[in-house]
């Protein structure tokens, strides 16, 4: 403990803009040595993914080469220039707190996908990776509104998907493909990428009428009957796109172009973060949590409870459909058996591993559910038990998930880090 | 006489359950109002009917000479009818700064595409919330515990905060049921402290229900006894406090001071 | 002191930097992924997929390595799972290609992962070879992707022309699984094959349940009503048991057919006695099997303890088309986008094959032609060869 | 005439059909019932306890078949079978209340029915690593014997499944309404808090229950395992979440409406492919719950509890 606590005192110092700059050397070495120099030396036969995770589990022998790989790669280089550059990053910090926040915000966030570009660029199985988890972030964190903020159990959410999915997957193949089923294309296949977000937004949309089915029997019930209802509800969405030939049935639809590289996905995410960061945030948002809490006193304290009810749905299914569109872009492939009850243990699990009414901890427990499902992979079978386990830890431990309540307080987040006043002995 | 809510033969069944029986009420501006009864005689449903949680079986509500029977709880909120709630009903995990901002969601017109994109409206209107949150809290004494989560806060200091959040709401009739209840004698002090201020620097009527008598005479201009759901009797406290009636019904045992 | 650490950090850092120029490049070892579904639905499929993989292996090992242009290389397989999931399918592939500079890939085995895959395999021009996946959409258009097996639109139509010939039948049932890619677009193909012999209405009902249903009793009863004469079922070895004895205790009577989602051994092993007597279409027979089917089939069972499906025989085939892809290519340069190019046009000049489970020549659109086989589960449980129809 | 009698024939075969299928729905869902009485919180892992259980079933009775064939008579097999799997299933139950559910009992439901998918989807792939992949058959435990009744089919099993999951439900009924113990699970679902001045603890109430229902779960198996022979470590996963659909739709907590709406699920799936195409039987019979539950909002025998639900 007192190590850490040590190494805490330490790094404290560190403004956001550090770690980045630590981060980027770090990426930087790997994009230039990595390959040709350290994991040679080190006996890897390739830049290891995941950090290793991959390459020690399936063999042992490697796991000292792998760990110095990710000690002389990653860790050192984050470390020693984050702690080392200091003395520029926390000046430049308290350069971009004198902006204004928003501005701020944006330079760091460019920064960040900057890094992160470079970083999934040396691999693009790591790109397909951070893909997937981007969208489990969007959909995690809309989840979150339904069921964290609003304190339903709602499993509908891979109904949400799916309409989303289908209903964008069909807008872009009459739109911009030749297609067997829907013709030749309407328009330009250059004007996908640029019309592409209107197609997203429509199929937010058809989501988020199709939440209507759950979000009305809500003023009504709620808790586990309602859980029912929106399970009914998913059933009854893949079972309508099974009997629809039209769009493939079962045997599931293909062919979508490929309009959602990293940016876009990048960018749809942050867009989802903010909104309903600002949502929530709001006294319009809040009122979610007073449903929640109680809504007898939320009625008789001015909510609109009704109204509130149909927002988070709506709303929550509106993100689950945008995130149902980028899901079939990225796979350029969707099925009914997608978004089935797989989909929504995973979902869940991922949304109560992360943490209720907390958008950092929906990020958190998208991110470590989707890198822990890749990392396990070798341990095939295995995997099934590891990963449960650690869920099950968690719900014992912290019952509303590892980060619960909590908002991103992006001032503080990155503002500059000054030592404290009194000298604090190394 | 202008009266601010006016309640005229108000009825109400239970399935077959009559729980309220031609219940007349005229609260004035400004006026504290006291609603005394034994257990069970149904004042908390008298509540629950007049700010809507149930629509009263017949009867009509008027609140500043419009009629508000049959509106939807939170439109008669909005209206102008604050209230707390006997058992605290407090938002578990909410903070308490949180609580007082809610009670202004309906003085907000910024709407859903405001809160989304965080539209200078919105944000105009949140800072006002927020200024104004933080000068209920200073009246009521909880502003120490603004970051607090509810549950945290001793008994007093969330009754306290429960009538800050009524208070929010900018009622013109403000309904405490059992403001004092559970409370030490300390924080009853303050509780009586609170009400009076209340009633001095707003423009609000109120309507309590209570127990401890002495708090009640204290406070209230009015006063009605409410037995099975029938009003026995209605004046001013020493006109109650000597009413055979009620003494038999309700105060028979106790000691009146 | 302080001189013998500078000096060693400096040999260390030049060592660094010349050492690209003094070992010359890493040694190509040849990398087949294969993509399985070992958990999620269907783990039996996997299983066998990789049993057969691991066979192959084996003989490559034990002749030293693969000999490709004279030269001997280390074989290496990357077994991912696909969790019989699409995404982890298409991650899978993903990783293969990017990561592990797999040369070809085997797999996906069902069409509803092999469609998405074969998307990745296609765009990263690496070859892939689906033996299962009979969906016409895993290699439509695709140059890079191929597979071991026959369509269902030439399936549907064996099947429709076998019973019409062998029992002389005009009035069929159809009942299969809805939500499941492969057996629906196979009953599909066959009601059209079916009706377009006997007249529109000649399916007489078309019934379906969903995936990981067992009770089919009320479609059952249905068919029984209906007055079909047989009743042809595209199910899979789960399912097909559970539908026979419903049948029988309903009161049908009449034959049942299937197809070659019916080639597990399992099918027999689960249903007993009640499968008896009926027939299916497949990829290949194992009783009564010769040559190299039946050392195939041999090693197999002395293997794994028991006779392999047609999984994987052709997962065997795709494995073995592989490898004579990689011999035929000539030359490995050790730059992986080039001999990935030269293995698929290698893989598409192959012609008359001489697989376990048949002759294959490949299509343009990568398909091979192939016959099925007719197979009747004799009085020993076991599948026996009854008859053929080549294209 | 002929027609008439052929349709009606028709129906009373389906009935048949429906009240099998009910069966099953309807003794699982009693598992989840029950435990929702006690502890308000349903058992996600209950239809992997039924599969759990049904593998044990098979166990069990691979092994009394091999050594007391001949030595005892069919029946005695059968019953010995589903008694020492109800005793070794009730123990799974137990186990997953240990494990999982008490460090729960003060945490959000929600964290709850994550932790009982965990542990159910722990039992799969544990299932899984133990026996592989493949598929098991059940071996039959009497000799099946197809009756035609009129223009009937049924068989000898099928009216024993129907048969022994009333005897079932009406055993549970008195175990509830006369023992001790019943009484006290009784008094739990009115009163989370007095039942310990009973003098009962919730440590004793919260496992037992979780015990019969398990023990319930795999009397359930060992019926479906002779219906459905063909055991897979994911055949609980659907007829689980079926069953958790019927203890709603019955009310919750409520053991005679998740029996009654069981048999309902049971008749509406039969019925839904009998009547419509069956491409659109899921669509339908999910349609039904749903516009079941928009206008009954409670369920069939659901009370309004008073307590306010926890997170």
């Amino acid at each position: 403990m007192g190590i850490l606590q040590k190494f805490k005192q330490m790094f404290s110092t560190v403004p956001m803009l550090g770690w980045f700059l630590g981060i980027f050397t770090a990426v930087l070495i790997e994009y230039f040595w990595g390959y040709d120099y350290i994991s040679y030396y080190l006996g890897l036969p390739k830049i290891p993914v995941l950090f290793g995770a991959l390459i020690m589990l399936k063999e042992p022998v490697m796991i000292p080469g792998a760990l110095a790989y990710d000690l002389v790669v990653y860790v050192i280089p984050v470390l020693a220039v984050a702690k080392l550059s200091c003395f520029i990053t926390n000046p430049g910090a308290a350069l971009l707190e004198k902006l204004p926040l928003w501005l701020s915000a944006v330079i760091h966030l460019v920064c960040f996908y900057g890094i992160l570009h470079l970083w999934a660029g040396i691999n693009d199985y790591r790109v397909l990776v951070v893909k997937l988890t981007l969208v489990s972030i969007i959909l995690t964190v809309s989840i979150n509104v339904i069921n964290g903020y609003q304190g339903e159990f709602s499993c509908s959410h891979p109904g949400f998907m799916a309409l989303g999915a289908y209903v964008s997957s069909i807008l872009t193949l009459i739109l911009f493909t030749n297609d067997k089923i829907f013709g030749t294309a309407l328009l330009p296949p250059a004007l996908g990428p640029y019309l592409f977000p209107l197609v997203l937004v429509a199929g937010g949309a058809a989501a988020a009428i199709g939440s209507l089915a759950v979000a009305i029997p809500s003023f009504r019930t709620r808790g586990d009957y309602l859980a029912i209802i929106s399970l009914a509800f998913m059933f009854i969405v893949k079972s309508a796109v099974e009997n629809l030939n039209f769009i493939g049935g079962a045997r599931g639809m293909g062919g979508q172009p490929d309009l959602a590289p990293l940016p876009v996905i990048f960018i749809w995410t942050l867009l989802c973060i903010w909104v309903i960061h600002n949502f929530v945030t709001s006294i319009l948002g809040k009122a979610l949590n007073t449903v929640r809490d109680d809504e007898a006193a939320a009625e008789s304290m001015t909510v609109k409870t009704r109204k509130t009810k149909m927002t988070a749905f709506m709303f929550g299914a509106f993100w689950a459909g945008i995130a149902g569109g980028l899901f079939a872009h990225v796979l350029t492939y969707i099925n009914p058996g997608m978004f089935s009850i797989n989909r929504l243990a995973e979902i869940l699990a991922m949304v109560y591993f992360g943490g209720l009414n907390s958008i950092v901890g929906s990020i958190v427990g998208a991110v470590s559910i989707n890198v822990l499902g890749e990392a396990l992979r070798p341990l095939e079978l295995f995997k099934w038990i590891i990963i449960p386990l650690i869920l099950i830890f968690v719900m014992i431990f912290r019952p509303y998930g590892l980060i619960s309540f909590t908002e991103i307080n992006t001032k503080k987040l990155l503002q500059a880090k000054h030592k404290r006043q009194q000298g604090v002995s190394p | 006489m202008t009266a601010l809510l006016h309640v005229k033969n108000m009825t109400h069944f239970f399935g077959g359950l009559r729980a309220v029986h031609n219940y007349n009420l005229t609260i004035k501006p400004r006026q504290i109002f006291g609603l005394i009864g034994p257990n069970g005689a149904g004042k908390t449903t008298v509540f629950n009917l007049i700010t809507g949680v149930y629509t009263p079986s017949e009867g009509e509500i008027l609140l500043e000479n419009q009629n508000i029977k049959g509106l939807e709880t939170n439109e008669i909120a909005a209206r102008g009818l604050g209230r707390t709630f006997q058992n605290l009903a407090l938002w578990r995990h909410m903070n308490v700064v949180d609580h007082i901002r809610m009670a202004h969601y309906a003085q907000l017109d910024y709407g859903l595409f405001g809160a989304f994109f965080n539209t200078r409206a919105c944000r105009d209107q949140e800072n006002q919330v927020r200024e104004n949150s933080h000068r209920l809290m200073q009246l009521f004494d909880i502003e120490k515990y603004a970051d607090d989560l509810v549950t945290s806060l001793p008994y007093g200091a969330q009754r306290r905060v429960e009538m800050a959040r009524a208070m929010a709401t900018n009622p013109k009739v403000l309904f405490l049921d059992e403001p004092t209840a559970g409370m030490t004698p300390d924080e009853l002090v303050k509780m009586i402290r609170i009400i009076r201020q209340v009633h001095q620097d707003f423009n609000v009527a109120i309507f309590l229900i209570e127990h401890r008598m002495k708090f009640v005479m204290e406070l209230c201009e009015q006063i009605q006894t409410l037995v099975f759901g029938e009003v026995i009797a209605q004046g001013p406290p020493e006109e109650i406090q000597n009413n055979p009636q009620v003494i038999e019904a309700y105060l028979g045992k106790e000691d009146m001071t | 002191m302080r001189k013998i650490a500078v000096l060693t950090v400096v040999a260390m850092a030049l060592a660094m930097v010349l050492s690209p120029l003094a070992f010359s490049a890493r040694k190509t070892i040849i990398k087949i992924g294969i993509n399985a579904p070992l958990t999620g639905d269907i783990p039996k499929v996997g299983e066998g997929t990789k049993y057969a993989a691991q066979m192959w292996l084996e003989d490559i090992e034990k002749a030293g390595g693969l000999e490709v242009g004279g030269q001997k290389y280390e074989v290496e397989l990357v077994i991912e799972d696909n969790e019989s999931k699409a995404e982890s399918a298409v991650k899978a592939n993903t990783k293969m290609i990017t990561q592990d500079d797999v040369l070809a890939i085997i797999g996906p085995q069902s069409s509803k992962q092999a469609v998405p895959a074969g998307e990745v395999a296609n765009k990263y021009k690496t070859v892939m070879i689906s033996p299962w996946s009979t969906n016409p959409n895993t290699t439509l258009d695709r140059p890079y992707v191929f597979r071991g097996c026959f369509l269902d639109p030439f399936q549907g139509p064996v099947v429709a022309n076998f019973i019409t010939d062998e029992f002389g039948f005009t009035k069929a049932a159809v009942l299969y699984d809805v939500a499941s890619d492969y057996p629906k677009g196979l009953a599909e193909v066959f009601k059209q094959a079916w009706e377009e012999k006997h007249g529109a209405g000649s399916v007489v009902a078309y019934e379906s349940f969903t995936t990981k249903d067992t009770d089919f009793s009320s479609q059952l009863t249905k068919i029984v009503k209906s007055g079909a004469q047989v009743l042809f079922t595209p199910q899979y070895y789960n399912e097909v048991p559970l539908i026979v004895s419903q049948a029988k205790n309903l009161g049908w009577d009449g034959p049942i057919v299937g197809s070659d989602s019916w080639g597990s051994a399992e099918t027999v092993e689960l249903c007993g006695e009640a499968c008896y007597g009926l027939f299916f279409s497949s990829h290949y027979a194992a009783a009564g099997a010769k040559g190299a089917t039946k050392a195939f089939i041999d090693r197999y069972e002395n293997t794994y303890g028991y006779i392999p499906d047609d999984v994987a025989a052709l997962t065997w085939d795709a494995l073995r088309l592989a490898q004579q892809a990689i011999q035929d290519a000539g030359k490995l340069t050790g730059r992986i986008e080039k001999d990935r190019e030269a293995v698929r046009d290698a893989l598409a000049q192959i012609k008359d094959f001489d697989g376990i489970t048949g002759k294959m020549t490949f299509t343009e659109e990568g398909d091979p032609i192939k016959c099925a086989v007719i197979v009747k589960i004799n009085n020993q449980g076991e599948y026996e060869f009854y008859g053929s129809s080549c294209p | 005439m002929e027609p008439l009698i052929e349709s009606f024939n028709y129906i009373l075969q389906n009935i048949i059909n429906a009240l099998q299928r009910g069966s099953f729905y309807a003794v699982i869902s009693i598992g989840y019932s029950m435990v929702y009485g006690v502890l308000m919180l349903f058992n996600f892992a209950h239809g992997d306890i039924f599969m759990v259980g049904t593998y044990i079933g098979f166990g069990i009775a691979t092994v009394f078949l091999a050594v007391l064939t001949g030595l005892v008579p069919p029946p005695v097999i059968f019953l010995a079978t589903v008694v020492v799997t109800m005793f070794l299933a009730s123990w799974i139950g137990v186990f997953v209340e240990v494990a999982g559910y008490r460090p729960l009992r003060q945490a959000p439901r929600a964290s709850a029915a994550i932790t009982g998918l965990m542990i159910g989807i722990i039992f799969e792939t544990g299932i899984l690593i133990m026996l592989g992949a493949k598929r098991l058959s059940f071996p039959p435990l009497m000799e099946t014997v197809n009756y035609h009744i009129g223009g009937i089919y049924i068989t000898n099993v099928k009216a024993m499944i129907i048969i022994i999951s009333l005897l079932l439900m009406l055993a549970l009924h008195a175990f509830i309404q006369k023992t001790k113990w019943g009484m006290a699970m009784r008094a739990m679902s009115y009163d989370f808090l007095a039942v310990p001045l009973m003098g009962v603890s919730i440590n004793i109430i919260a496992p037992l229950t979780f015990a019969v229902g398990a023990g319930l779960a795999a009397v359930a198996g060992i019926l479906y395992g002779q219906a459905y022979p063909i055991l897979d470590p994911y055949m609980g996963v659907l007829l689980g979440w079926k069953a958790f659909v019927a203890a709603i739709l019955g009310g919750r907590g409520s053991i005679k409406g998740a029996a009654l709406a069981g048999y309902l699920l049971g008749f509406i799936e039969i019925f839904v492919a009998t009547v419509f195409p069956s491409t659109l039987r899921d669509f339908i019979a999910y349609s039904i719950i749903l516009i079941i539950l928009t206008f009954r909002p409670r369920g069939f025998f659901g009370m309004e509890h008073s307590t306010k639900l926890r997170l």
